[in-house]
């Protein structure tokens, strides 16, 4: 069963590349094979929510010999809800992607990416999780460097060089994992950490993973990456990365740091917090600054990624609850976000805030579709963000980290105030160019309809927050009682 | 109860669906939507509130954060929701009129519902969570109204500024409200309220206190965080009339109120909210005394008026309660009413300012009429009820233990400035000569659906003053009693004897008209005083801490974001270094002490070989050196994995080492030549020593994870059940096809996509002779 | 490149053995060292020979199908070969082997298609590879 | 020897972080092949380190006594593996790059990250809030 979210996008990969001269065929298959794995993945997240863990040993070789995949609720929620996402952008990609890319291999890279997603979602290994992130890495390579325009092959050469180093010290320290506990297990590695958990070793280690993941996932120090290449690939591929590559990071995170390393947890978390709170405030100043509408919504994930760093660093399970249901809000609203950017820029063909404008007066249902997610990320209620803040905040002063929450009340005002920033440059200012002022241009059925129901299942994450929020607190229960995944992949706790 | 709550809900679907009606009906629709403020005020009536607490409804929305719509219409949330609700009657049929032939009616309509709904669910909700909910749509709302001519540059930077200052109170105020959460254990307004003991006894309700203050002086534009509301003005009359005279400022006195009998208790809330009042009642009518612009002068003397009902509230003595309510329903009454007119008359004349109205009345004599009204209130004349709040505000100052005089004298004094810009708005513009002639001005006759609400409103005011005893007493009564928490009696009067507060009123009465006559001479200097002050005011620091903090983005996105990956890379591993050293050197004591195994010959060898061509390699100047060294290292490698038992892994690692050499090779003179590498000396050296760091803590790191025995059970494992159950004698091979076939699936994979991204990189260059062109 | 006749001569006498070799890599590769990815560089390497002594186009002539849908096809038999087991409703890569030994090739299961499939795979993507460097020159 | 081969890993490891920093991009390519051979060696490290006993069953006697550790084995394999297949498309990638920017230096290359040109915006924005 748990299987499939990795079998369908590779099984529709490798028929893609069999029909490569065929872009319909192509188009269809990404839509098919993305469907099925939504209707996979809703399937999943009902069986995990009502029996419980799901484990499946691949090969039937027993736990911890061979490589188990585990879903947790967790696990299942992301699933979810990166699968809803991806099957909106396929539907998206075929209009927003240019024919030369869809050429060079965009649909069997979409696919292949899912891949490495669902790979990194479900497994339950050390060294498979590597495996699954290098073949998400390279597929979204590939996706980045696509086209081959000079900003793009810039941005590419940094993106891939910080985390080629980042996969380098991943790899390095599952080798030192390894060598300390003897096992890739997970479930199994947990049981061994705690075993040697009073050597600094194990500590030592959990900082490297730390920085390793970190740099995925664009934190404070590490997120240079990202505002350096985020932008340069066309906006339906960079919505695909900010939805799935740094969220899986997080998630990555948040999996390793319950489980694996929860001892010391005065320490890391301490860590953890100082560096979320520096990581919301840089991206949101870093996103002050900008002035091109893609560059700025780029900050913006490393902002939102702080505010999720910083529900681990609190590390209570409200906190974790909160962080859980962040994340799916913000896959959601920011994925709204960067691909109502992408209609912008195919009516008035630029992403400069000084050159757009107007767009308010004549698309009004158009400028919904931006304002909407974009009051929804700067916290205001009845939006998701609100929900996902307040719940933060509620977990901070539970726990008495007040200075991070008032930092965390602050971002969320710079955040309003970029993103009215974006709504008086964008859509209520008249542009400065006249050509521009009656733009009637169309947007086509193929963009519009996803981005509408993306928009549509943002607001309703926010007026039925509750049943999310509480499906959310159920994960983070598991998560904060590894016994519970313990038990699950090695069957009873030895 | 349930079916009012419904109906305020209700309001946010009607105003989804008020555009497609104002699409069909044009400006007729406001016939339509006025219907909803009517229902409301209808069921509030039907309500009538005359218990301490009313019974109030509870359904869940997220109860896992503490959010329970729940609603309770207490007599100060009756009070205000009847103004929200009625003058929201009239607001939208003046709307309707004022906005006729403008294009972006329907989104007037839309906001103004929305706000509408908003409003009344901040007055009804029991919860602190939902209050904070409705509390920001109605910053929402606001923003979209003040920008509502969002192709002026003005409108857009007022609008930004207001959601900017409520905004941040508003996150203030929400932190303030989960602090209380956090003491009481609960979200609902009641349970703090039972629960105050607590409270004041809590550390904590200090800080809470001033975090809901700020949201409270934020949003009703108290002392120094007024100046948004002048700006504001940028929105159309109606909107002005509604949003920010008549309810939403309203809001931060309401919360101040209802939250009285939880924090009111503090030591903290005599000491600071007071002065707060008092600075803003005074600041906003002197300010007023310089504007020409009807709108301004209103617009600061409603600042002001709040800061009044702020300062009343601050006091805290049921005497003050009760004449903030009351200046409360007062003020809305005639502020209301004055607004509308000040919309009447730039809609017909086409122009705002003072100097440039006059004899007016006769064009407009019913707009005149409740202009007038309106502004006898304002300036406290009997038999209008803003006289009778006049005297209880008086009355309060002057019965206050500590300073008196001080207090009341401050009162007047504000008053003075009531009187006389009551004169400027209400009287001069209709009765008097203009005092500049402006030719381009043509004043129009006034329409009916500009007129009937001003006037409904000025009538209302001067019933409530004639037939006091009735319903503004009860209203007053129960609004007052919700706050103090017991039943208080108010009795209304226009005559009290002769009282010191009459003959403080006759005064007020007399400096204002002198005031009033002064104009000519006093607004150009005040004006200019102002001026002149206004480079040290809040609205130069708000854009001051915006460029500031512009500033402070650029700069800090430079230094953080420079561009240059080696920067980044220093960064990263600076940080990966200093974190495991830290972590490390705190945890000294435990770290155990590697064991050595002895080295073989042919072991050195290799060793040195990898050592030096590593260290060659960074010398290296040639691409064809540097494949060379490379090899060396690959092979070299290669030999080690064969004589450490992994012949496996030596034939995979000659063999792709070849076919890296040969990759290389093939594309040799497509790479780019080594540039000399010009780094200054001190770049090199921090270089180096990041480099060298970066190395030890690896081999540190090595050698400690080394010293602690493993006891790994997957080795034996797989060599026990490899031939059994696998039936593979080659371990290895085993664990890839089969242990760990899982593994291999996503190595193979990779691969293929590394295969699609050489092909795509360098076919989409070619355009292809073969590939892509399907 | 000024050609010699030594490689093209010695290319054809090589290539064949070392195809063969590869193969036999590929088959020993589960009980001694070996195995399809090893076996898979061989071949490709042999077929890169060819390529360098003759010409790319020549080898363009002599695959019978595009490396793309060579290594596409390597991928999809290793796939299925861990489907097979989901027929017996055992988890996916469970391994199956059929009984009796085969002449020369030895005991067959899923885990030889699998690696078979990694061998494919290997020659198509480094052929690809190594294709598109060659004609990028 | 596992101090030997730690060293040797460190040193790999520090001239792979040292050509990763300099300003030619083919010398950062070679500083990311140069920290693959470091993790490797790592990984190598992570089983005691045994000489001539490689992990095969021997058809006669069964399972040896004394055997490597077959499963960093198994690992190394995978990671030599991907990082040939990231090798090949990195080269393809820096050949790109330098047939787009005419350059290989990296320092010509960072007009991604911050638009040079924020001077200007502040200007801008000000004209908005004031």
């Amino acid at each position: 069963m748990i299987i499939y979210p990795i079998l369908i996008p590779l099984v529709f990969a490798i028929i893609t590349v069999l029909f490569w001269e065929n872009q319909r065929v192509k188009r269809a298959l990404s839509i098919i094979s993305t469907g099925l794995l939504m209707i996979v993945n809703i399937n999943i997240f009902f069986v995990v929510y009502r029996e419980g863990i799901q484990v499946v040993q691949v090969g039937d070789w027993p736990a911890p010999f061979g490589i188990s995949l585990v879903v947790d609720l967790f696990s299942a929620i992301m699933l979810l809800t990166t699968s809803i996402v991806a099957f909106l952008l396929a539907f998206y990609s075929v209009d927003g992607i240019d024919l030369a890319r869809r050429k060079y291999g965009y649909f069997p890279l979409f696919q292949f990416l899912l891949v490495g997603v669902n790979g990194a979602l479900c497994t339950g290994d050390l060294f498979n999780l590597y495996v699954w992130f290098e073949v998400m890495l390279m597929s979204s390579f590939v996706l980045i460097a696509l086209g081959g325009e000079r900003t793009q092959i810039e941005g590419a050469i940094k993106y891939v060089i910080l985390n080629l180093l980042a996969s380098t010290l991943f790899l390095s320290a599952i080798g030192l994992t390894y060598n300390l506990a003897g096992t890739l297990n997970m479930a199994d590695l947990a049981l061994r950490l705690q075993a040697v958990s009073s050597s600094g070793q194990v500590t030592v280690i959990a900082v490297l993973f730390l920085v390793a993941f970190g740099i995925k996932s664009a934190i404070f120090p590490l997120f240079f990456w990202l505002p350096a290449s985020y932008h340069t690939p066309p906006v339906t591929i960079t919505a695909l990365f900010s939805a799935l590559l740094t969220k899986v990071g997080m998630y990555t995170l948040i999996r390793f740091f319950t489980l694996l390393f929860p001892f010391e947890s005065e320490y890391t978390h301490t860590i953890i917090l100082i560096s979320a709170g520096f990581t919301m405030l840089t991206g949101v100043l870093g996103a002050a600054a900008q002035t091109d509408l893609r560059r700025l919504l780029s900050f913006h994930i490393i902002s939102q990624i702080g505010y999720i760093f910083m529900g681990l660093g609190l590390f209570t399970e409200y906190a974790i609850a909160a962080s859980i249901y962040f994340l799916v809000h913000i896959i959601l609203a920011k994925t709204a976000l960067f691909l109502s950017a992408g209609m912008v820029e195919s009516i008035q063909g630029s992403f400069d805030l000084k050159k757009l404008g107007g767009l308010y007066k004549h698309r009004v249902g158009l400028s919904m579709l931006f304002l909407l997610p974009a009051l929804s990320v700067a916290g205001l209620p009845p939006f998701s963000g609100f929900f996902a803040k307040l719940g933060l905040i509620i977990a901070g002063l539970e726990s008495k980290q007040y200075f991070i929450i008032g930092l965390a009340l602050f971002v969320s005002l710079m955040t309003l105030f970029s993103m009215t920033k974006v709504w008086n440059e964008a859509y209520w200012k008249p542009p400065k160019d006249p050509q521009y002022a009656d733009q009637q241009k169309p947007v086509s059925r193929w963009r519009l309809a996803p981005v509408i129901i993306i928009v549509v299942l943002s607001v309703l994450l926010g007026l039925f927050a509750n049943p999310v929020f509480e499906v959310c607190q159920m994960a983070a229960a598991q998560l904060m009682d590894p016994s519970q995944y313990i038990r699950a992949v090695l069957g009873m706790v030895r | 109860m349930t079916a009012l709550s419904i109906t305020i809900l209700t309001g946010f679907l009607i105003a989804i669906l008020a555009p497609f009606l104002t699409r069909l009906m044009k400006h007729r629709a406001a016939f339509v939507l006025a219907l909803y403020p009517l229902a409301v005020v209808i069921q509030l009536l039907a309500l009538q509130p005359d218990t301490l607490t009313a019974p109030s409804i509870q359904f869940p929305w997220v109860p896992s954060m503490g959010l329970w719509m729940t609603f309770t219409l207490d007599g100060l949330g009756f009070l205000i929701a009847m103004l929200i609700a009625g003058i929201g009657t009239l607001v939208i049929l003046y709307g309707g009129e004022y906005l006729r032939d403008d294009p972006y009616l329907e989104r007037f309509f839309l906001w103004v519902i929305i706000f509408m709904a908003s409003m009344l669910g901040v007055v009804t909700s029991g919860n602190a969570l939902v209050l904070f909910v409705f509390w920001e749509l109605t910053s929402i709302s606001s923003f979209f109204l003040i920008g509502y001519k969002f192709e002026y540059e003005s409108a857009r930077a007022a609008a930004w500024q207001a959601l900017l200052v409520t905004g941040a109170g508003g996150l203030a105020m929400l932190a303030g409200f989960v602090l209380l959460g956090q003491i009481t254990g609960s979200f609902e307004i009641n349970q703090w309220m039972q629960n105050s003991n607590l409270v004041q006894e809590s550390a904590l309700a200090p800080a809470a206190f001033i975090l809901i203050l700020l949201g409270a002086m934020t949003k009703s534009a108290q002392f120094p965080f007024h100046f948004w509301l002048p700006n504001a003005m940028e929105a159309p009359t109606p909107v002005s009339a509604y949003l920010h005279s008549a309810t939403m400022v309203k809001a931060g006195v309401y919360l101040l109120a209802r939250l009285f009998p939880v924090l009111g208790g503090l030591a903290l809330w005599n000491q600071v909210v007071p002065w707060v009042g008092l600075l803003t009642l005074v600041g906003g009518a002197l300010l007023a005394l310089g504007q020409t612009d009807l709108k301004k002068l209103l617009a600061y003397t409603t600042v002001s008026s709040l800061g009044g009902m702020v300062f009343l509230l601050g006091l805290g003595t049921p005497l003050a309660v009760k004449s903030a309510m009351l200046f409360l329903l007062t003020h809305a009454l005639y502020k209301g009413t004055l607004f509308l007119v000040a919309g009447g008359v730039d809609h017909s004349a086409g122009s705002r300012d003072i100097r440039k109205l006059g004899k007016l009345a006769k064009l407009m004599p019913f707009t005149a009429l409740a202009a007038g009204l309106a502004a006898l209130s304002m300036a406290g004349i009997p038999p209008l009820i803003g006289f009778i709040s006049k005297e209880y505000v008086y009355e309060s100052t002057y019965y206050y233990s500590n300073l008196p005089f001080i207090l009341t004298g401050l009162a007047v004094l504000a008053n003075v400035a009531n009187v006389a810009v009551a004169g400027w708005v209400g009287i001069r513009p209709f009765w008097q000569q203009p005092e500049q002639k402006d030719e381009d001005l043509h004043p129009h006759k006034e329409s009916l659906w500009l007129w009937i609400p001003p006037l409904v409103l000025a009538i209302t005011g001067l019933f409530m003053g004639v037939f006091s005893q009735g319903t503004a007493q009860t209203w007053v009564a129960a609004a007052t009693s919700a706050v103090l928490q017991e039943m208080s009696k108010v009795k209304l009067s226009l005559w009290h004897g002769i009282t010191p507060m009459l003959l403080l009123s006759v005064l007020t009465l007399m400096i204002g008209v002198v005031v009033y006559l002064a104009s000519r001479t006093l607004i150009p200097r005040l004006a200019a005083f102002w001026n002149k002050l206004s480079s040290v005011g809040p609205n130069i620091f708000y854009s001051r801490s915006m460029r500031a903090f512009l500033s402070v983005a650029g700069w800090q996105t430079k230094i953080l974001q420079s561009g240059y990956l080696r920067y980044y890379i220093i960064t990263i591993l600076v940080t990966t270094v200093t974190l495991a050293v830290v972590t490390l050197a705190t945890r000294y004591d435990s770290l155990p002490n590697p064991q050595w195994t002895q080295p073989r010959f042919y072991d050195v060898i290799f060793i040195v070989i990898i050592i030096v061509s590593a260290i060659l390699v960074t010398r290296a100047e040639s691409r064809l050196a540097t494949i060379t060294l490379l090899g060396a290292i690959g092979f070299s490698i290669a030999i080690l994995f064969l004589l450490y038992s992994a012949p496996d892994l030596a034939m995979v690692q000659f063999a792709v080492e070849t076919l890296t050499v040969v990759l290389f090779v093939l594309v040799i003179y497509q790479l780019p030549k080594y540039t000399k590498s010009n780094y200054p000396i001190h770049a090199n050296v921090l270089h180096i020593i990041v480099s060298a760091a970066g190395g030890i803590m690896m081999v540190v790191l090595m050698l400690l994870t080394s010293a602690v025995p493993s006891n790994s059970t997957l080795a034996p494992y797989f060599m026990e059940s490899s031939l059994p159950l696998a039936k593979g004698h080659n371990v290895v091979n085993v664990i890839l096809v089969d242990f760990r076939g899982l593994d291999t699936l996503g190595e193979i994979t990779v691969l293929m996509i590394a295969a699609i991204g050489v092909f795509a990189l360098l076919g989409l260059k070619k355009g292809s002779k073969r590939g892509g062109n399907g | 490149m000024q050609r010699s006749i030594i490689l093209p001569v010695a290319t054809r006498f090589l290539m064949p053995l070392m195809l063969v070799f590869s193969i036999f890599l590929l088959l020993r590769g589960h009980n001694e060292v070996g195995g399809g990815f090893v076996g898979g560089l061989v071949a490709a390497s042999a077929l890169m020979l060819y390529a360098i002594s003759t010409s790319p186009s020549a080898l363009w002539r002599l695959l019978p199908l595009d490396p793309r849908f060579i290594a596409a096809i390597g991928l999809l038999i290793s796939l299925f070969s861990g489907f097979i087991s989901m027929f017996y409703e055992k988890p996916f890569m469970t391994n199956m082997w059929i009984e009796a030994p085969l002449p020369v090739l030895g005991k067959i299961g899923t885990p030889t298609l699998f690696d078979l499939g990694v061998y494919i795979l290997v020659v198509g993507v480094v052929v690809w590879i190594l294709l598109e460097f060659a004609e990028d020159e | 020897m596992l101090f030997l081969m730690a060293i040797a890993a460190g040193v790999l490891f520090a001239a792979g972080i040292f050509m990763i920093l300099r300003r030619s991009m083919v010398k950062v390519l070679v500083g990311i092949l140069l920290l693959g051979y470091a993790a490797n060696l790592l990984l190598f490290n992570a089983a005691p380190l045994i000489r001539g006993a490689p992990p095969l069953i021997d058809p006669v006697i069964g399972v040896p006594t004394v055997y490597a550790d077959p499963v960093p084995q198994a690992l190394i394999l995978t990671a030599i593996v991907i990082s040939f297949g990231v090798t090949a498309f990195a080269v393809v990638l820096i050949r790109r790059a330098y047939a787009v920017t005419g350059t290989g230096d990296l320092d010509n290359m960072h007009c991604t990250d911050i638009p040079c040109e924020s001077e200007e915006i502040l200007s801008d924005l000000e004209d908005e809030i004031l």
